[in-house]
């Protein structure tokens, strides 16, 4: 018998599949679903203090084999989430919140929240690509990713993981800014635009936003092994995974999880099963009795 | 995305316009396309015609709608899609219930064997009721402008539903609630398609779930005995921002 | 009729489309046949003051629409590269030199030697993703940034391009520090990596290489529209250009010219051939007479 | 990357190993891989077998082939491919002319009605003679230790071709350079497989060009008539760094 189960932190996951953070998480009763289809545990879209209303549509743009979004980090606001925080947590598994904002006193505001909510752990959205003010323009300066992770996790007791954007010329440094945090998750969706050329105009209203599904896959992979060789970290690996091959590859990276997010679209909430499907073929096939056995083994080498 | 040059603009009722354009591409009933307006925003839009001229029949609600209401022959649209699960087409009678705008969806099922209950707020609103034979059409306007002074599930109510092999049903989510509660027990089976805010139409952005279904990718066609199962459905939905609030 | 030709800062292309730097421009005889074959121009493989060997195979990665590369910069060295240049410029067609180093004085002395061989224009490899201490490592520096197109500039008298990297927290800041440059080349290949689930290892010797191909196509967009709204500079725009369409989005946000690369691997020699008939037809259709109309009209809405 | 499994690896000579698997894909004669030893190399590898069953033969020339010939059965090897044009195959007696390790490439192509000019450094290194009928082998070695001292060329020279439908040919760089100079005018048509290094297999790195076309796409196999207008080819090369060099 093989094992897919995983320990994330003290987190124990019955398999190493998330929800990624802005996928199918704003409804409690859709976070519940997820998770009731097979996901391991998921993290709740991006939650502010306030309100935020995000951008008019278009807000994604459908690719082969990928997508923009610029949704906006819309959201009800962190008091309002409560509601939706309890529907989800119903399901008995880790439901990871996903916090956002621009200065270290928000940053904690909302942990605190999450924590009282239920949340098994805090994810800090610090690279979100395409919203002035917060996100990466918080994320790419050392000095404050070092000082908001410092106060959430002086305020919090469930593990807290910095996500970190790929658009960074050293992630090497920010990573080293964040050692503070339990882990990493990485990475958040890469810059991008879409130009319709017969409308000769940007489509999204917000003319950038985020690439994510299969073509960052490689991206990710990378900001993974680089950043799991700099700190040894335990990290969530998300970015284009949509089999188990593509799991297994972010674990030999050195991924103790993965999350997955556009593929969820491409292929529907079913795929959470398909993938725990495949990964148990494929360790029995490989001979892998517990996935502990390949996470990092292609740092090793 | 999809452009298409539009055909003909005809004006169905004084809010509704109706775009055929050429594309040829396999389209069910019931499924659906984000409409861009390049400039304005992105709408969902039922297909009011699925044969090889395809239609959108749109309804004037507000900014983006209303830009597209402007448009006249010659002009181009840009959508994608299609996306979502359409109706089940069988064989045999059909009953066809459409309030508003909802009627744009199930046109293309109308055919000569159906009956149409169809509503409006007021009498020169009511859409496609001319594709139906007099005798087999039934009407119900809010201000009692024409037929009934009520709601469809009042009619429906005083029906025999025996014949009809289908029931198909679109409209707002309370006329459609009260016909899926009316219904859940005895035709299970019946159609109806859901509308809610929808910012991707492509399942992932949530903003269009209803109890944990994605309408864009699930629905928007559900049975009445999945929609009776819906605990949000009726009562409850997130606002543009993700906040809870109840259905009106 | 329809008017393709463009005008590069006093250069003159029969057609938009040139050879980005390191596909198929190490061999003079090579470059000479991609410019019958169709290309207005050809930009050299990066050239240093010394010869350099670059990493042991495998230095690629096929993927479905893209590639990953890490060949690791190998040239012969500028003084070798003379008798490959002397090829290429037979063909009578510009011929840009693509020069790298760690310095401002290694980049004077490459930059002299390419314009003693006739070159058309230098172009600045600021921004190799996979290689210590030159390409990107200096190119994310903003104050080596400036003094190496300082340097340069004040050497030779043929346009000066700075290619910049899309692995950059800040674009508009390295932008701004290239000012002193005729205009700018965009993108680079972003930093990737694959790794081999069953041989459980990275596939490339140097494990970290540069993904380009269709997959970075809008990431490529992104960085040209936000460049050219920045700067209003000419931009030769490079990233997963594969059809006339996607050339035509590259002008709109703002490209001057375009080069291709991975799509010649995918496609062969042709595509060039391939891509002006396939302009040609867009631009009747849409009612363009000449490419002016549309550059950059994707940002100014 | 493809992963196989070695069903069976045979000693050929004492420096070359053919190693079969099983892979269902189309393969053309001539066509080649890009085979990865992890932790290695990646070299090109001719396909010495094209059924279902397909080979590699590989000889020991340096760093990555060396460790492929420790590999036994039921080990894994990796590949990606298929990639470049192959041979004509046309139907009637062929003439298949191999030096070394080149007899790999030919190999598909030898039928009962193919005569063969096999050469090696010396006996012991001759590959694949014995698919021949004896009566339709000629040998030459650089020694003399078996068949004609000397080249494929001076074998040809002496021979009437006209009764051959196809000549193809394999081999080092300048064995078939002097075949091509004895051809071109007599056999334009006749075919032969190039080799220069290679380091992407793909089309884009440039180290595998001649004259302006890339082995791996636009060849390996290439017509005597085509090759004898590359000027570069027999005279010079660029090196692993791009240093134009001559070939010798
Ligand atoms: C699957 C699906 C299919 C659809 N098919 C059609 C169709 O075929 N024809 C058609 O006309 N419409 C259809 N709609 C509804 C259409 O998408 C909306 O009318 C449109 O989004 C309104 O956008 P707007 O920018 O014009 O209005 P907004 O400016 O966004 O809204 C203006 C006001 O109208 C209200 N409003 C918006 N939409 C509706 C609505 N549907 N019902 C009641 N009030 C509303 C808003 O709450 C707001 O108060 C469909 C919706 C879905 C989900
Ligand atoms: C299209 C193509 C098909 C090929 N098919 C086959 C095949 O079927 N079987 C096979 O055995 N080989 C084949 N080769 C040659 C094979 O790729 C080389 O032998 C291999 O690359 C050597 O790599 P290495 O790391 O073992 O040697 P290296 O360590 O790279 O080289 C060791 C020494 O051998 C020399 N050398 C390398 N290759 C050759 C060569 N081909 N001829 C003469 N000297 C050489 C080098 O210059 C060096 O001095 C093919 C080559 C090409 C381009
Ligand atoms: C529609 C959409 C919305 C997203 N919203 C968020 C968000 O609110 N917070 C966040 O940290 N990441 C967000 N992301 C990024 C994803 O969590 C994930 O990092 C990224 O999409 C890469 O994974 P994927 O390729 O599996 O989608 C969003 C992605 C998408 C596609
Ligand atoms: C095999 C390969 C080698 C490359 N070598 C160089 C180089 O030497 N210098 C450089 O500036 N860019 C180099 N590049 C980057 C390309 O010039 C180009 O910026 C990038 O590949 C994106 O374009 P594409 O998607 O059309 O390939 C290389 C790309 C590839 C694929
Ligand atoms: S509209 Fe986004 S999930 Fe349905
Ligand atoms: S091996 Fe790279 S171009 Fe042929």
């Amino acid at each position: 018998m093989v094992n897919i189960e995983r320990n994330l932190c003290g987190i124990r996951l019955e398999n190493p599949f998330l929800l990624a953070s802005g996928i199918l998480d704003e409804n409690g009763y859709t976070m519940k679903k997820v998770m009731e289809d097979g996901a391991a545990g998921v993290v709740t879209k991006s939650i502010s203090k306030e309100e935020k209303t995000g951008y008019k549509t278009p807000v994604v743009v459908e690719l082969e084999g990928a997508m923009i979004n610029a949704i906006g980090l819309s959201n009800p606001g962190i008091d309002a989430f409560g509601e939706e925080m309890k529907l989800a947590i119903k399901c008995g598994k880790p439901v990871i919140g996903s916090i956002f904002g621009s200065l270290p006193d928000d940053f904690r505001a909302v942990a605190i929240k999450m924590e009282e909510f239920g949340a098994s752990a805090i994810e800090l959205n610090l690279s979100c690509p395409h919203v002035v003010g917060v996100g990466l323009e918080v994320g790419s300066d050392p000095v404050l990713v070092r000082a908001i992770i410092r106060e959430v996790k002086g305020s919090v007791k469930i593990p807290v993981f910095a996500k970190l954007s790929p658009n960074l010329s050293n992630p090497g440094e920010i990573a080293n800014a964040a050692l503070d945090s339990d882990g990493f998750t990485l990475i958040n969706t890469v810059r991008a635009m879409a130009i319709d050329p017969h409308a000769r105009r940007p489509v999204l209203s917000n003319a950038y936003g985020g690439l994510s599904g299969p073509a960052i896959k490689y991206i990710g992979l990378r900001m993974v092994h680089e950043i799991y060789r700099e700190t040894g970290r335990p990290i969530m690996g998300v970015g284009g995974i949509s089999s188990a091959l593509d799991a297994v590859e972010y674990m030999m990276a050195g991924s103790a999880a993965v999350q997955v997010g556009t593929a969820v679209g491409m292929h529907g909430r079913k795929i959470f099963k398909e993938l725990t499907l495949q990964l148990t073929e494929f360790m029995k096939e490989e001979g892998i009795a517990s996935l502990d056995e390949i996470v990092g083994i292609a740092v090793k080498k | 995305m999809i452009r298409a040059r539009i055909n003909n603009v005809r004006h169905e009722t004084p809010s509704v316009n109706t775009l055929t354009f050429t594309w040829d591409h396999a389209v069910q009933p019931g499924q659906f396309a984000m409409l861009w307006m390049p400039g304005y925003g992105e709408i969902p839009m039922s297909f009011s015609s699925t044969g090889k001229e395809k239609a959108f029949t749109v309804k004037n609600y507000g900014l983006t709608s209303s830009k597209v209401l402007e448009l006249v022959d010659g002009d181009y649209i840009y959508f994608r899609g299609p996306y979502g699960r359409g109706y089940t087409e069988r064989k045999g009678r059909s009953l066809i219930i459409g309030g508003g705008s909802g009627m744009a969806s199930l046109r293309p099922l109308i055919n000569d064997d159906s009956y149409g209950i169809v509503s409006a707020k007021t009498r020169s609103e009511l859409l496609f009721r001319h594709m139906f034979h007099e005798a087999s059409l039934m009407v119900a306007t809010d201000d009692g402008s024409e037929g009934v002074k009520g709601f469809p599930v009042d009619i429906l109510k005083d029906m025999d539903i025996s014949p009809f092999k289908n029931i198909y049903i679109c409209g707002p989510e309370m006329m459609i609630f009260s016909i899926v509660k009316y219904l859940a027990d005895k035709r299970p089976e019946a159609e109806a398609s859901l509308e809610r805010s929808m910012k991707c139409g492509i399942g992932v952005c949530d903003s269009c779930s209803v109890s944990g279904f994605q309408l864009c990718r699930d629905g928007p066609v559900f049975s009445v005995g999945e929609i009776a199962n819906m605990k949000e459905y009726g009562h409850e939905k997130l606002s543009f921002s993700g906040r809870r609030v109840p259905v009106t």
